[in-house]
């Protein structure tokens, strides 16, 4: 049935960009409702009937990925979620698929956040994410969730020598001294791998010039797309990988199901949001190629 | 002396931040400065709300055209000023912070502002679909080159990059479509938005040299005499 | 309450995109309500912030900022035509404030930096950069020396001059062809996720 | 900061990345370096260490901050040599303070690896004096003590030696130019068409009977961009006063509204016409940024204008406003200095002032000498960043490809200088 669905809507996409094309190339110029038809259909199909492209991941997100791949089981991961539920959409993928990636490779995992508004975000990841797909890990020996902290660069600037003044105890009240996970931890410098998602500021810049560089630790992040172009001057030497907007969270999460059979069925927002961004990119690309068809075929009836 | 004393103060405004760059006991001043500022924006909002309120109360009182939607604004921005002002429906403890969750201030900033911010800004995507429709046309060699380097990087982030170029062999991997969307933002791109950053950075010395010294008084009711 | 919220936001939602195909009274209604309520968030958050939290509760201790108080007064002075020019005192003190700290933030940020950064060895350190490597470097320096010559406003474009300035605009072009094709997943993303709000969460059509 | 290891090279490590016998050879030198630093108080107590009593940090030195308005000192020392990474014995520093040869206080709690601190909690004309206590589990260990510091205030930041150079170097283009085009020297200014285009832009509203809108941006007077976007209002106001076509001008700040007026109303005032001006020229919307684009919106569907100017510090928003205008047909001429806005305004609307053209306008528009002499001062700015970047690029690249010691001097010192900020 979503099948007979997604068939459905490309055909409809496809006709109707035919069809433009013919109107066009007699010299009807197209109007703006027109496109932003196509660009809901282009959208809201895909979504109701999900499509899903192969992905290949790129070296910037697969280097991040063996990163993880080739950490020994036991490493201590710390998760940074700085972003705000409107961003979530974009970012939210990510969080999943690196957090599954360590917690089945046996790292443990440290969550915090620097945004006050993606409190609820770090609950509900753990909520719906982790506890599910992983019945057997234990709070406080295979994971901690140290919550959000007031701050932005101050608190990277703090806990790059000593994480602990900031976070004495995770959000339940258990200090973290009496954490397996969190006995050998001092610094941020302890930890085998920073992962920071977000997409703003404080975010993936900060980590990397508050902590990464002053302490030496590898980070690698996970931005909103419009964000990445500012974080590629720090790759390779800064960050381990990048994982840029929703085509980054794609690639991981192909490359994890890819290698982790096991994950091919969960869900995977990330690849299941490349449907329509790839079909709307595909009706944009349509559109371009569509408009300058009729404007050379009107150059040409201009000089006839 | 209307022209002189607005002038001088801006002169010597002007000229103690500069200095107080290169002068460490004055670098306090850029904070204060800004507190000031942050200080006369409060008082400035009387004019603001005061001209907003103005503007519908006689749409209102005219009957003119639509006056009916300025009712709602005049309710909505009296309600909000005074659910926030005196914190009402909160947790009733009045050095609370205005918008902790649970207060009314919160629910109606979650419930009405966030669904209407995200919409009218997602309605971007429509609107980036018909720029690009018009603009991305090759009237000339500009427009051209706008035209490819936006549609190798669109082609770049979407699966087909890597289908329609992957027959190019390794040694030739930059003429890769996703190599090539990343090698147009880190080069030319880079060069561009140098370029551009530097430029900005001169307009700016340049203008507030103007400004300071007194040569552009425009914003003083002074054509320039 | 949630279900209300839910169905408050899908109205909203509805309501701005109904703007697309024409104005309407339902955008107006969207557009009253965004407005109003918008303004009095923002004279609130205003208020507390920044009289009550940076004026108000240091009122004694820090003396000078009464006179940031005494110039939102002036500024209020508008109100009565006959002194409304003494209004121009606080405007030119933010005129100044404004110029004076922005002139060494940009002159800092944009142009040191900006140079810094494009002085490099072109070729790495003894040869070993890559091919890809050199060609990238070459091209950013042309490229920012080409855009610096396009922005020059007191030499005619002609001649070589004029010729590299031609390529100055075109690397501008490249630029903007980039950011814009980048961006547009960006958007897209927006779209998307109102879309799976109304799919999902008001209508449930999905799971 | 990582401890480190002089080398037999010259250099130094970190002290993680060496192997159990580098590490005691290492060790041996941190030993002598130190022997030799401080020979007289430590040299006991660090040999003492191999044994097993707590060894405590040494060369402890205090130092005023330079530069600054006296309110710093900073203190450096060589960790314990008991702090180790591995099996190591401290789990911290205390850092002790006598204020005027008082009774010490404990002033920070380090964790071990610390070998830095800056106290800024100190003002001149007082004497500070430091001791650190390295702490095991069990037991503990104290530094010797600095010699009482004053903290000094300096008038002159001399790190910013070379950023007060250049700027000066550019002011006084600028204002070498000003004066001279003010004693006439006549100066060539090239067209910037989106500003050739503003005169037919307005004349167009006239003709066709229907207003101006004029946008300064969603910032606050604390963004240059919206003081460039008024001084651009003072020339576009004057010829709109001229012409007696409409204006409207919606903003998003308070102040901008009052300042806008002002603006307005003088080049009323100049043309001749002050009782065509009236208030309701501009009037205030909301501060958020999507209500006042929904507004704005609104309005641009309803009022239709003829002649629409995007102009200052612009978000998300200048895409959303910029094909609005487009779609009821306005000539729309926009500028702004934000990089991430400028392809969606080149795209969507009719003239496009890029970044510096922004700031230029003005003084392009005033046609006045004075003004026109700051833009060629500015000129002056470009050529010198272009020849810095020109020899910079060529030394580094003789210098580190075929190794000149020469040219890579050069390079170092360009590159020092311009990272004086």
């Amino acid at each position: 049935m979503p099948d007979l669905g997604i068939v459905l809507s490309l055909l409809v996409i496809g006709v109707g960009l035919l069809w433009l094309l013919i109107r066009s190339l007699r010299g009807q110029e197209v109007e703006r409702r027109v496109i932003f038809v196509f660009i809901l259909v282009a959208v809201a199909a895909p979504i109701l009937f999900p499509v899903t492209f192969q992905e290949h991941a790129t070296p910037v997100v697969k280097r991040l990925f063996d990163f993880i791949d080739s950490l020994p089981a036991g490493s201590v991961v710390l998760v940074s979620l700085d972003y705000d539920p409107a961003m979530a959409p974009e970012v939210q993928p990510m969080t999943n698929a690196m957090s599954r990636h360590c917690l089945t490779k046996g790292h443990k995992i440290v969550f915090m956040g620097l945004w006050a508004t993606g409190q609820s975000i770090l609950m509900s990841t753990l909520q719906d994410i982790i506890l599910p797909d992983f019945p057997n890990i234990v709070e406080g020996k295979d994971f901690v969730n140290v919550g959000y902290k007031a701050g932005n660069e101050g608190v990277l600037n703090v806990i790059v020598t000593d994480f602990k003044k900031m976070f004495p105890t995770d959000v339940n009240g258990t200090p973290l001294d009496s954490t397996p996970i969190m006995a050998d931890i001092r610094s941020c410098r302890d930890f085998d791998l920073i992962l920071s998602i977000g997409g703003g500021r404080p975010g993936a810049k900060e980590w990397v010039l508050f902590v990464g560089d002053p302490g030496n630790v590898p980070i690698g992040v996970g931005v909103a797309a419009v964000t990445a172009p500012q974080m590629y001057p720090y790759y390779p030497q800064q960050l381990v990988g990048i994982l840029g907007g929703v085509k980054g969270a794609a690639e991981y999460e192909s490359e994890l199901a890819h290698r982790y059979p096991r994950f091919a069925h969960t869900d995977q927002p990330g690849l299941r949001m490349m449907g329509p961004q790839t079909l709307a990119h595909v009706v944009i690309m349509a559109f371009i190629v569509i408009g300058n068809l009729a404007f050379f075929r009107g150059k040409k009836v201009r000089r006839t | 002396m209307r022209r002189l004393i607005p002038l001088a103060i801006t002169f010597v405004v002007g000229t103690v931040l500069i200095v107080s760059v290169f002068t460490p006991p004055l670098e306090n001043i850029e904070r204060t400065f800004t507190l000031f500022f942050d200080i006369i924006a409060v008082f400035a909002f009387f004019l603001g709300g005061g001209n907003l309120l103005r503007v519908h109360i006689s749409k209102l009182r005219r009957r003119k055209q639509d006056w009916g939607f300025s009712v709602v604004t005049i309710v909505g921005f009296l309600g909000m000023l005074m659910i926030g002002l005196f914190k009402l429906g909160g947790s009733g403890n009045i050095a609370a912070p205005v918008d902790e969750t649970g207060s009314l201030f919160y629910i109606i900033f979650d419930a009405v502002l966030v669904p209407l911010q995200s919409t009218m800004y997602s309605l971007l995507a429509f609107f980036v679909a018909s720029a690009s429709y018009r603009a991305f046309r090759a009237k000339n060699r500009e427009a051209t080159l706008l035209l490819i380097a936006a549609f190798v990087i669109l082609l770049g982030r979407t699966p087909f990059g890597t289908m329609v170029s992957g027959w190019i062999p390794e040694w030739l991997s930059i003429a890769q479509i996703p190599n090539l969307a990343i090698w147009i933002m880190n080069s030319p791109n880079l060069a561009g938005q140098r370029a551009i950053l530097i430029g900005i950075g001169l307009g700016v010395i340049s203008m507030s040299l103007r400004l300071i010294l007194g040569i552009e008084r425009s914003y003083l009711g002074d054509d320039n005499a | 309450m949630d279900h209300f919220a839910l169905w408050l936001a899908a109205f909203f939602t509805l309501g701005i995109y109904s703007f697309l195909y024409k104005d309407n009274p339902w955008y107006k209604l969207c557009e009253a309500i965004f407005v109003g309520i918008s303004a009095g968030y923002w004279v609130v958050t205003l208020f507390w912030d920044n009289f009550h939290g940076k004026f108000w509760v240091h009122k004694f201790e820090d003396w000078w900022l009464w006179i940031g108080a005494a110039l939102g007064v002036l500024m209020l002075m508008r109100l009565f035509p006959k002194i409304g020019w003494i209004s121009r005192w606080a405007l030119a003190f933010i005129v100044g404030a404004t110029s004076g700290l922005w002139m060494m933030n940009y002159f800092s940020s944009n142009i040191m930096r900006q140079v810094q950064d494009a002085v490099l060895p072109l070729f790495g350190t003894g040869f070993e950069a890559s091919f890809g490597a050199i060609l990238a470097n070459i091209v950013v320096a042309v490229g920012t020396i080409a855009g610096l010559v396009y922005f020059f406003f007191s030499k005619e474009h002609k001649g070589v001059f004029g010729g590299t300035a031609r390529v100055g605009i075109l690397f501008l072009m490249v630029t903007f062809g980039a950011s814009f094709g980048y961006t547009v997943m960006g958007r897209m993303s927006l779209l998307i996720g109102r879309i799976d709000f109304l799919f999902s969460d008001w209508l449930g059509l999905i799971r | 900061m990582p401890l480190t290891c002089p080398t037999a090279s010259g250099g130094s490590r970190s002290i993680r990345n060496l192997k159990p016998l580098q590490f005691i050879v290492c060790a041996l030198l941190v030993v002598g370096s130190l022997g030799q630093v401080n020979a007289q108080s430590d040299s006991t107590i660090l040999f003492d260490s191999a044994m097993n009593a707590l060894a405590p940090v040494t060369s402890l030195l205090a130092a005023d901050h330079k530069y600054d308005n006296g309110e710093r000192i900073d203190l450096s020392w060589i960790p314990s040599i008991d702090d180790q990474p591995v099996n190591g014995k401290i789990t911290g520093y205390g850092v002790y303070r006598l204020t005027n040869a008082g009774n010490p206080a404990l002033i920070a709690d380090l964790p071990s690896g610390s070998s830095t601190f800056s106290d800024d909690n100190v003002e001149p004309g007082s004497d500070y004096s430091y001791y650190i206590v390295a702490r095991s589990a069990y037991e503990s260990a104290v530094s010797v003590r600095t010699a009482p510091l004053s903290p000094q205030r300096e008038w002159l930041n001399l790190n910013r030696g070379f950023l007060f150079l250049i700027a000066a170097l550019i002011s006084a283009a600028v204002i070498y130019f000003v004066q001279s085009a003010k004693r006439g020297k006549k100066l060539f200014v090239r067209k910037i068409s989106g500003l050739e285009a503003i005169d037919d832009a307005v004349g167009r509203a006239t003709e066709m009977g229907r207003p101006v809108l004029f946008i300064p941006g969603i910032h606050d007077m604390d963004d240059v961009q919206t003081l460039a976007a008024l001084t651009i209002l003072g020339r576009v106001s004057r010829t709109i006063a001229d012409y007696d076509t409409k204006i409207f001008m919606p903003v998003a700040r308070s102040l901008v509204m009052t300042a806008a007026r002002e603006t307005i109303k003088a080049s009323y005032q100049a043309a001749g016409r002050p009782d065509a001006y009236s208030d309701d020229m501009v009037s205030y919307v909301t501060d958020e940024q999507f209500g006042y684009v929904a507004a704005v919106d609104g309005l641009m569907v309803r009022e239709k204008p003829a002649t629409v100017f995007l102009l200052g510090s612009f978000f998300a928003e200048s895409l959303i406003l910029a094909e609005t205008g487009n779609s009821v047909g306005a000539i729309q001429i926009a500028g702004t200095a934000r990089p991430a806005q400028l392809p969606f305004f080149i795209a969507a609307c009719d003239f496009t002032l890029i970044g510096e053209e922004l700031f230029a306008a003005s003084a392009y528009l005033a046609g006045e000498p004075r003004q026109l002499g700051s833009l060629k001062g500015q000129d002056v700015g470009k050529a010198v960043a272009m020849v810095v970047i020109v020899v910079g690029a060529l030394a580094a690249t003789l210098g580190e490809a075929w190794d000149i010691s020469f040219m890579q001097n050069i390079y170092h010192w360009l590159s020092s200088v311009f990272s004086s900020n």
